[in-house]
């Protein structure tokens, strides 16, 4: 059969932040330009500056801008890009969007509009993968009414997870324990599942008890190519939300990683799947493992994989939406070492990991060895309340768990983000747990086996006294620049010699 | 001038000279503070070589070191005084502020109500969540600013709570 | 035999800049605590900052601080570090200091005083690796005259390389093609050489024409196992300064890296040498080779050579060190894809590459995918006249040439760094000239056939009109600021509506 | 205001009006340039998007884009007639400065000594280095203001180069 090439010579991309700028990385290593768009208070955004075009598309608010499916198409043909990469989020599981793109006569880069939309709606999901064999979790079916929600979830038992249909990234879902929890549960999972994509409709599952979330990420090309790249573990979760990824997982070993690619596979082929996806999966203490859902995108903990396989996933999307046959052809039993992720988000795990809004005043990046950014962000950028909370993905590789988490202990304590609060105290402390050492967690472990106030290293008295020493030296030169009391002249003969002259420095 | 300074149960009497130098508890400490920019601190005491991002949080010191993050009270003599009049450190505000930008999604609290600490008593959208704002202390719902479907910047107050009738020996 | 151990508990570090934050790092990651060491000028820097300890050790001149042997050693002790470790540079290839660090019941990660010193030497260097067959370039021995070296050069035939006995890095380095350049070219030779390593004694070799530098790394333990990691492509020199560094060569086949490897191990056994350390060659257009030295430390462009192996440079030292036998066991004759490092240096390359001081007032790093950055500085950090001119190292990894070459493009034009001059710009030219993308390079390349001002792009009719664009609106700009003709209400409707938003931001 | 704007032997007449309007040529264009800190711009223009290190150099705007660096000289309409009544733009300084702190090795030349362009004058010693410092102009020494083993600061003045006397045209 010969291969039917599609060219792309300009890529659109229609998303913002770190993974725009991850695939304009991938294009430029491809040769391909890149169309950035953007919103209001995206002007001076990385994938702004790092595009070869950019557009200005609308407001802040996604809906006036990274939402509007007829202005991007209009932008791709203005600037003749002949492609659309829509990145994760956003539009990128919106089967009527990937429908528009391809009838407008341009490559979608991603699976078509009808594997999206299968898998997209979980009850059509479930159907699918039924009939390969994919081994579901007891649940009900979506479309009820509070009322027979409720019914439904005293006859499953509790606890039980609210799921929104269209849902994705942990929003619209929320875990109830007590059956007196589930009405304001329900309540507040329809509206975020409303406003986050525009269909409140919710469904029950059984809630397994210490699983683990297992994903397999899937590479499939126009030319009957599945192949599976081996699993990543992201059992580190808090209100669904992900926030640390490791590829391989330590609770696979390669009969299960064996099995487990299987069923992925078998449950891409059931939609006929092309392009990147993950298969997102419970596995239990037993290792029976249940299918999730499928999602029909690039994941955000996607370098996890690449850092161990060392296929460059954004590139292969691109080459498949070509019609290329996919670069690797074999499904990875044995990694090649060890990649752990942590997200870097502005919220405060102080105060419950409320989202935090700012100017970023002060980034250092760690750098050196094993050591992997994929930010959009650089010291001025502003974190807006109309976007996530994710200011970059930290990445290390390692030749073996441990010195991948060595590594990324090593590069937290070098990240300074300064001007807002950030969660990297909270992977300090997680990378300092003895359960996340020697790898026993699931997916309730941040929420219900761990706190940010009883480290697992105690300070030291020394450690407490220099933190005393600090806190007054602070508020004394807080005082003393108020009040002008201490004559400069003497400040060159004191402990704090150097600190007129680097301040000078820093001005 | 000197300080005493508290971290948990922990108190330190530190002084510090007009020259510089620098007594914990009496004993003289050898301490190189160096502002690097912004809130980020470098000290090196005892060859130690320490990094903390130190901050004013309203009247506290919070001191962010190796991962860990500790609120102090640095009160000099003045405010010993006063503190010792009053009878305590302890203040917690019964006020529920808005911690970012964000629209209201719902008051579930009323007026009048008791409310136990860590109760949810608004949920507030921004970056795509919806935050369940908690009360920081236990009592009794005194004034509600903010109604559902109103946006609210950063700072806003939404819900005052004041202490329980029966807390009142204050 | 039982393996020999020596405790490490603490290593002191004897260097300042990017290569002790490496040895910080790579202590870390092997849960060694660290002792930094630090001049007047360096309180501040990453290696003080990244260190567990750091001591004070005297005034900005390296005679007042790195180069203290009796300083370093009791730093040592009272810290309690029993190790050291040199870095490059400064005491790092000082037979001297190694004996004196041993003397002192310390470990030295480096090798033995003895091989130090007969590599150190050029004469017994040569002496030495002759005996192991290994081949040299023909040239005349050290401690002539002025008078006798202007007759050697003379019968030895121009072109000539005069090179310091004590010499590494090209100091003491003068290439001479007239006879008439040959006296001038003599004496600054002899003063620098002088200035840097103490002793002014040079000697004279053939200039090979045409010739690439290409190196091999070594590793050899206290086990009698020595091994090499197969070569670096060093050609893209100026000044004898390497400008930018791969792993693999394009030049050199499977063969000639078995050939030159083999030669290389013969080369490093003829001193019975432990730890990592450097055979450099030049290699004929016919793919002779000659032995030119060895470096008997870790090499600034170590990284390509850890990303095409996967081997830590760094921590196999420190391993060897400690009495163990090394990770790797085999030659590396098939490396892992591509690496390419670019010496990012405060130099202007438009001001014939001269150096630049200053603080650095922005820094935007290249992230994402293969993109590894080896620092020492910060935003905020000064670069001094007191040290060399490098700011970092910017090291792509690719499975391909192509792709390692394109990332670092990609990198070099995301990397912001301003306050000072330095010469990305340099490195941007040289990755688009077609010369350098085909691999035809030799020493002589950048000095002889590359120019800043003969672009391999030449700008369109476009962009010379953004630039003049651009030049205008600043000047206007600056002229407007200065005298506030413009009524600033005007401003918000027209073309820079964003400016002053963003201008705020950033303020 | 009108300015014009030369590039190596291209010129370009730009107008920048009161209301921030851009005509290049008396053509309209679309130009958003936006500061982003310090000398970095980021400029949009037909939807491309291009990012500039602007820097006032001596009266000269040197703007370094996608690697390649442009000298550019902006004249508004005074320095346009100034420039007419010179009768031409070039102005080349003869006098060699420090480029950066260091400690002179030698000086090459001597006072009187006829000098061609890329001629090295000096020898600095910075950053482990022995930097040849070289004529920027052809001509005469007039005047040499350091020795040997001087130290000197960034910007002082080493020597100068006047013109030849058969170059006595000007």
């Amino acid at each position: 059969m010969a291969e039917q090439l599609t060219g792309i010579n300009k890529i659109l991309i229609a998303n913002r932040g770190e993974i725009a700028v991850r695939i304009i990385r991938a294009a430029r290593d491809l040769g391909i330009p890149t169309v950035a768009v953007y919103s209001d208070v995206d002007r001076a955004a990385l994938h702004v500056r790092y595009a070869d075009e950019a557009v200005h598309i609308g407001g802040p608010r996604p809906a006036e801008s990274y939402l509007k499916k007829d202005t991007l198409i209009e932008v791709a043909r203005k600037t003749g890009a002949d492609a659309i990469h829509p990145g994760y989020g956003f539009l990128a599981e919106n089967a009527d969007f990937a429908g528009q793109v391809i009838d407008a006569g341009l490559v979608w880069i991603g699976p078509s509009p009808d594997a999206i939309a299968t898998m997209g709606d979980k009850h059509a999901a479930r159907l699918a993968v039924t009939r390969n064999k994919v081994p579901l979790i007891p649940g009900i079916e979506a479309g009820l009414s509070n009322d027979e929600l409720a019914a439904a979830a005293k006859s499953i038992g509790f606890p039980v997870l609210i799921k929104a249909v269209a849902g994705g990234g942990g929003k619209g879902m929320r875990p109830v324990r007590r059956a007196e929890d589930f009405e304001t549960a329900l309540i507040t999972a329809r509206m975020e599942a409303e406003s986050a994509f525009g269909n409140g409709d919710v469904y029950l599952e059984k809630l397994l008890q210490g699983a683990r979330h297992i994903e397999f990420q899937i590479l499939a090309d126009s030319h009957g190519n599945t192949i599976h790249l081996g699993e990543r573990e992201c059992s580190i979760q808090r209100r669904h939300q992900k926030l640390v990824e490791e590829a391989p997982s330590v609770f696979v070993d390669t009969e299960l990683r064996q099995k487990m690619g299987e069923m992925a596979i078998a449950a891409a082929e059931s939609v006929g799947y092309v392009n990147a996806g993950t298969i997102e999966c419970l596995v239990d203490r037993d290792k029976n493992y249940y299918f999730l859902e499928m999602n029909t995108r690039l994941q955000v903990e996607h370098p996890v994989t690449e850092l161990v396989t060392g296929v460059d996933l954004a590139k292969e999307q691109i080459r498949i939406a070509r019609g290329r046959r996919m670069g690797p052809t074999e499904n990875v039993l044995h990694p090649k070492g060890w990649a752990i992720e942590c997200r870097i988000n502005a919220e405060d795990p102080y105060a419950d990991f409320m989202p935090s809004t700012g100017q970023i005043t002060t980034m250092i990046l760690p750098t050196g060895p094993g050591v992997r950014v994929d930010s959009g962000v650089y010291r001025g950028s502003e974190i807006t309340p109309y976007y996530d909370s994710m200011i970059s993905k930290l990445i290390t590789w390692g030749e073996t768990r441990s010195e991948a988490m060595l590594r990324m202990r090593r590069a937290l304590s070098e990240y300074r983000i300064m001007g807002l609060k950030h969660n990297i105290p909270f992977h300090i402390n997680l990378l300092n747990s003895i359960s996340f050492i020697a790898g026993q967690i699931d997916t309730n472990f941040v929420e219900q086996r761990f706190n940010m106030n009883t480290y697992e290293k105690t300070p030291t008295a020394t450690q407490l006294e220099t933190v005393a020493i600090a806190a007054t030296l602070y508020a004394h030169r807080e005082r003393r620049l108020a009040s002008q009391v201490v004559a400069p002249a003497k400040r060159d003969a004191s402990n704090w010699k150097w600190m007129g002259r680097f301040e000078r420095m820093h001005r | 001038m000197k300080y005493v300074t508290v971290i948990d149960d922990q108190s330190y009497e530190i002084e510090i000279d007009n020259d510089g130098a620098i007594l914990v508890n009496g004993e003289l400490r050898d301490v190189d503070f160096l502002n690097l920019g912004g809130s980020l601190y470098s000290i090196i005491t005892e060859n130690k070589s320490l990094e903390a991002v130190i901050d004013d949080d309203e009247g506290k010191i919070a001191v962010m070191m190796g991962g860990q993050l500790f609120e102090t009270q640095v009160l000099d003599e003045r405010a010993m005084l006063l503190m010792q009049r009053r009878g305590g450190l302890k203040i917690t505000s019964g006020e529920v502020t808005a911690p970012m930008p964000g629209l209201i999604v719902m008051v579930t609290v009323e007026v009048g109500q008791t409310v136990a600490q860590g109760d949810t008593v608004v949920i507030l959208e921004s970056m795509k969540m919806q935050n369940e704002l908690k009360s920081p202390v236990a009592g009794v719902v005194t004034a509600i600013h903010v109604d559902a479907s109103q946006a609210v910047d950063k700072g806003d107050m939404l819900v005052e709570i004041g202490p329980s009738p029966e807390d009142d020996r204050a």
